[in-house]
């Protein structure tokens, strides 16, 4: 987590963007590394239900994490592994809720994506598409309302999940009351295997911003420098009372819509196009063309990242499953207010 | 002074907002109008920066509150009507109702649904909806039935720490007046007898309770004691409380205003078939409205509906086995 | 219901116009005074639930009706009585669902604005704002699918109503389609008591229409010229296959939300500004200053008008209401399928 | 040959669109990539112009169908989960819902949800929401349980003059196979008796049939006869069966896999209490989901939802009595 110095001298801006390339890349390759072995864990038949990947999109993921400050609110989507890192999830917690242990966050009680720690602003998604913009909303209202300053809050979409009613009513509602939300959409070009021509008719999403009178703001998801730069400033905007700003980054899912999925609908052109650049790469280019770390770092980080992935799944495989018998079954808190019927008592 | 079932939301409310800084009021045309039954008339003057007006949103107005009460705060969302809930209702089955047992952060969130028929009102402007809430996990679903519980129970409502849907029927609105608010209360959960009687036991809540009040009175000249029980909270369904009065009279009719098909007369009755059939004298009734879409002209609305005529008739047919 | 006759003559089109505008005003007028008499009955006590008016609307309203062919489709709202009277509802119809007898097109079992007879192209309204827009867009989709051309719906939303999440996923399914969807708005200012800005935060409602790749239109709602103008080059576009078209018209309500609403937070400022002019008034200035008619025959128009309207309500009075024990308690048309289960046979 | 619960709804899919020519197919991912379960595998290509893909917009696609049937199509609209269908609730409850009391214009629509409970799928992606649906008056909720009614019921769904809300069992999609399709049926509406016994009678639908029929075979080296009556649809719901099952064997047992507030199992031990209170021996008992939603580990997820084990236990107690 990095904040914009806005006033720094030439060489105070080289080292602060050295520092957040370096520290993007790293959170980007455990994101990766992390995703491949979630992919092989399933696989390998560990994972229940199931594994949704962020391959392609951790340069725009990671940009969110890395502006967010801890104080900041993030509400992190499907594909957001390398957002979530940075934005301080650690990988025990990941791995701790997708391979259902009862100490993970979610403790069995739900899996994969839809993780969060929401007392530390770190939200816990629902599947329902849009659904998380306006809970979003609802954290900065509440913030105002109690007179904390200097907040943003940050959640994302899918190009699909744009036509959501969900997504039009959150943004409007962010727009009426001037929250300082970024919202950011990863436009991959499809919703599962629909392109986007089946799910919008603009030229371009961003046009949607002027219709809720926010700031639009477009990106090249594959490249991490624009990335930084952009979801860097849109944060920015929003923190110094800008209202809310829309995000639209273009690239491309290099991977499955989940583990399940070949993804063999993905058009080949747009594979070999621009878009089809794998982000990682792009930013490993860019890190060595700027001599900001050379090939041996980055391989003590991918080995370091490795190690620290592979210890936490033995030692997350070690630990218990969540118990039945000891689940509190009920879903309300109110303890005197418990449904007292039992069924069968069996 | 006498005081309306809707002058008792207003003070809950001014009461909660007065009491608890962390509570805000949102909803569509809440503030200075004071809401389209005027239920919080005056709020947003007597307590500036607490009340705002929302945009025809309702999935964003639930999401809204949803996030404010992970953030500690404590909204109150009024639906213009109840029937409008369907358009927030994924945020609040999927999310609302959710969020505590998927995070352990509590959702204290109150949603007033301003419900149930009056003549004229239609299909769209007359629904009685707590059933498909009190059927998701993690709701409490509370229907007061008097100007007392209105109020009580909605300032309880917004101390739970859970979601509640507030089902306030707008029958009542202005037709049930009472002498003055209570300082005291029963607590949320529990039904209370709102007419003792060793015949036959009627159950109901909300607006019900009057209509089988109404038929106590008619059946008592023939001779006939009718307990009535009101329910006050569906979900949690205090199941005790009817029991122990079937238990003294033996026979059940349960009434509702909901459609007919897997409501909170099915539940009822369920329930005492399960764990007290033997209590049960006569085969347990129930009446609910007609399972067709709540109709806009009085004479067919009168007929959609159960009312004490049609209970009186009900019961008759039962104290007679 | 008049079509655009695209190459006429300036003769010829001056007629056009003149008959255009003649239509539109003797509708405006039936439809003025029919509101009137609604106010009164409901004054009264004769009508039950609620009376919606649209006074003030009814030269945008209007402009839809005499656009569109019988073999259109048109969803009306609830500000829409003159667009209803002048796509071919009779004063009958109105007056029998607003006095709930059992001989009108609802027979009692829906009341006031929520009236239609679909099968005629002309929809009835559920109240939920936005809901019906994407009915619309399905009479569309199956005209198509079933080989039927130059078809146009129209339906109308309120200013209000634009924050639904059911109208961004309407719009939005209309341009993903490129149906034929004229959709207009009538901004009044307000959503019930609320003012715009606490509505939406664009600059202009039709900056939305880019977002949705969709073509924008702007127009004075008090001026029926213009109406008549906008509205029926939105409907010929429409036709000719540009696609879905967005039509937002400026206006005031000149009347309560209902008739139990007294409409006092109405700024006086607006009503005072150009917005708060009278349409109709506006509308019978056009026709004098153009010497389309004369003070004469526009008393003859209403005498004439008033006389239906009156006879129709006696007549609609003396017929019966609903007879619950005739009635059909079955909400589903096959009768193999109801619920045979019958509560206590009471 | 055999063939799978879920290719039994590919098959139907394709014998509707073959038959009548106003039978199309929407819903997200439907067409080219033959849905998310490839419930409409290559439908598109064998159906040139009829199967399309939906944008993410459940309230739209049903408003689409809706006016597509009063122009007399007959759309049918998969839903991706059944849990997304909340987003599409409005227009479901609402429009289609009411439309033909309202209007006399019947609404042909079948919306085909995937339902239920999976390993690991968790709280949104295995409810069960044929409740919510079935208190709607102007629905249909079938939940086939076998492959031959899951064929069968969809083409009749389609046929149906009304919305059909189409509830097809996700665990049951590549589980369940049979050797044929059918060429006959039973009729919609009427519930089936999917094993005779005579101590006691298990009602139960689509999955919980299964369970139930393993309870039943459970408990016939014990002795014991279980009758096991499969709704087949839950509305309407068949009554008359359940209570001629319940005349032959005077114990009732009611297993469904929703939650347990005012769902199916109620609604028919209310039906059964109220019209059959004479025939039943015991009280009868109901087994359901417990009230949380659904978690996403396999070993939580195994003890939410009711099993064959669970059942043999409650039927035991039973018929111990
Ligand atoms: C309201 C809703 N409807 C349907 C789904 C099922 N669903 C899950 S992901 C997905 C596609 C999402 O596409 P997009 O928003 O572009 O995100 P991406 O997967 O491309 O990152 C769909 C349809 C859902 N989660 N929510
Ligand atoms: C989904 C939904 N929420 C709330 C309402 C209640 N309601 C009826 S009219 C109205 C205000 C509508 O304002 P606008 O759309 O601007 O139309 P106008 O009345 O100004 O013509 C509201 C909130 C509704 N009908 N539908
Ligand atoms: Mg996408
Ligand atoms: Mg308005």
């Amino acid at each position: 987590m990095f904040d914009t110095v806005l006033d720094a001298s030439v060489v105070g801006e080289t080292d602060r963007l050295r520092e957040l390339h370096l520290s993007a890349y790293r959170f980007m390759l455990q994101a990766r590394l992390l995703d491949e072995k979630l992919a092989s864990l399933y696989r390998a038949g560990k994972i229940h239900g199931g594994v949704f990947l962020s391959r392609g999109q951790e340069a725009l993921s990671v940009a969110i994490g890395v502006s967010l400050r801890k104080t900041d609110v993030f509400a992190p989507l499907i594909r957001d592994s390398a957002g979530r890192l940075a934005f301080g999830e650690t990988i025990l917690d990941s791995l701790q809720t997708c391979l259902g242990s009862a100490l993970g966050p979610m403790r069995g009680r739900d899996g994969n994506v839809h993780r969060g720690k929401p007392r530390e602003g770190y939200l816990a998604m629902i599947s329902h598409l849009g659904a998380m913009i306006s809970v979003v909303n609802g954290t900065l209202f509440a913030r105002r309302f109690k007179g904390v300053k200097d907040v943003v809050g940050v959640t994302c979409i899918g190009d699909g999940g744009t036509a959501t009613g969900a997504f039009h009513e959150a943004l409007n509602q962010a727009a009426v009351e001037k929250l300082p939300l970024v919202l950011v959409v990863a436009n991959n070009q499809y919703a599962y295997s629909t392109p986007n021509d089946r799910e919008f008719a603009c030229a371009d999403l961003t046009d949607r911003a002027v219709g809720y009178g926010i700031t639009p703001h477009s990106v090249d998801g594959t490249d991490l420098t624009a990335c930084l730069d952009v979801v860097g400033r849109a944060v920015a905007q929003a923190r110094r009372g800008e209202g809310p700003q829309l995000v639209v980054a273009s690239l491309l899912r290099l991977c499955g819509h989940g583990e399940h999925d070949d993804a063999g609908y993905i058009d080949p052109k747009k594979k070999n196009s621009p878009l089809g650049r794998d982000c990682l790469k792009v930013a490993e280019d860019i890190l060595l063309n700027r001599q900001w770390a050379d090939a041996t770092e980055m391989a003590v980080w991918r080995n370091e990242a490795l190690r620290i992935i592979e210890t936490t799944v033995a030692r997350v495989q070690r630990e218990p499953a969540p118990d039945p018998f000891a689940e509190h079954w009920t879903a309300i808190s109110t303890r005197d207010l418990r449904e007292t019927h039992d069924e069968l008592g069996v | 002074m006498s005081i309306t079932y809707l002058e008792a939301i207003r003070e809950a409310q001014a009461v909660a907002l007065r009491d608890d800084p962390r509570v805000f009021i949102y909803g569509q045309d809440v503030a200075a109008f004071g809401g389209a039954f005027k239920a919080t008339k005056n709020l947003a003057r007597e307590f500036p920066g607490r009340v705002f007006d929302a945009p025809i949103s309702e999935d964003a107005m639930i999401g809204m509150a949803v996030g404010a009460a992970v953030e500690g705060l404590r909204p109150i969302v009024e639906m213009q009507f109840a029937d409008f809930s369907t358009a927030g209702f994924n945020q609040i089955v999927n999310q609302a109702a959710t969020l505590f047992w998927r995070t352990k952060i509590p959702c204290s969130l109150t949603v007033r649904l301003p419900f149930g028929g009056t003549s004229g009102s239609g299909p769209f402007h007359s629904q009685s909806l707590e059933t498909i809430y009190a059927h998701y996990p993690g709701l409490i679903v509370m229907t007061p039935a008097t100007v007392e519980d209105a109020y009580s129970m909605l300032i309880a409502a917004v101390a739970i720490d859970d979601p509640v849907i507030f089902c306030e029927h707008k029958f009542l609105y202005y037709h049930l007046k009472a002498e003055a608010l209570p300082s005291e209360a029963l607590p949320v959960g529990k039904a209370r007898i709102a007419r003792e009687g060793r015949d036959l036991t009627i159950v109901a809540y909300s607006a019900m309770v009057h209509e089988a009040l109404a038929a106590a009175a008619e059946l008592a000249p023939e001779g006939w004691q009718i307990e009535v029980v009101d329910l006050r909270t569906v979900k949690p369904l205090d199941t005790d409380t009817v029991m122990a009065s079937v238990a003294r009279t033996g026979r059940l009719l349960c009434v509702g205003e909901a459609w007919p098909w897997g409501g909170v007369t099915a539940e009822v009755i369920a329930r005492v078939a399960s764990e007290g059939f033997g209590l049960l004298d006569v085969p347990p009734q129930r009446l609910n409205a007609k399972d067709t879409p709540i109709p806009y002209h009085p004479n067919l609305w009168a007929a959609h509906r159960p009312t004490a005529r049609a209970i009186a008739v009900a019961a008759r047919k039962m104290l007679r086995q």
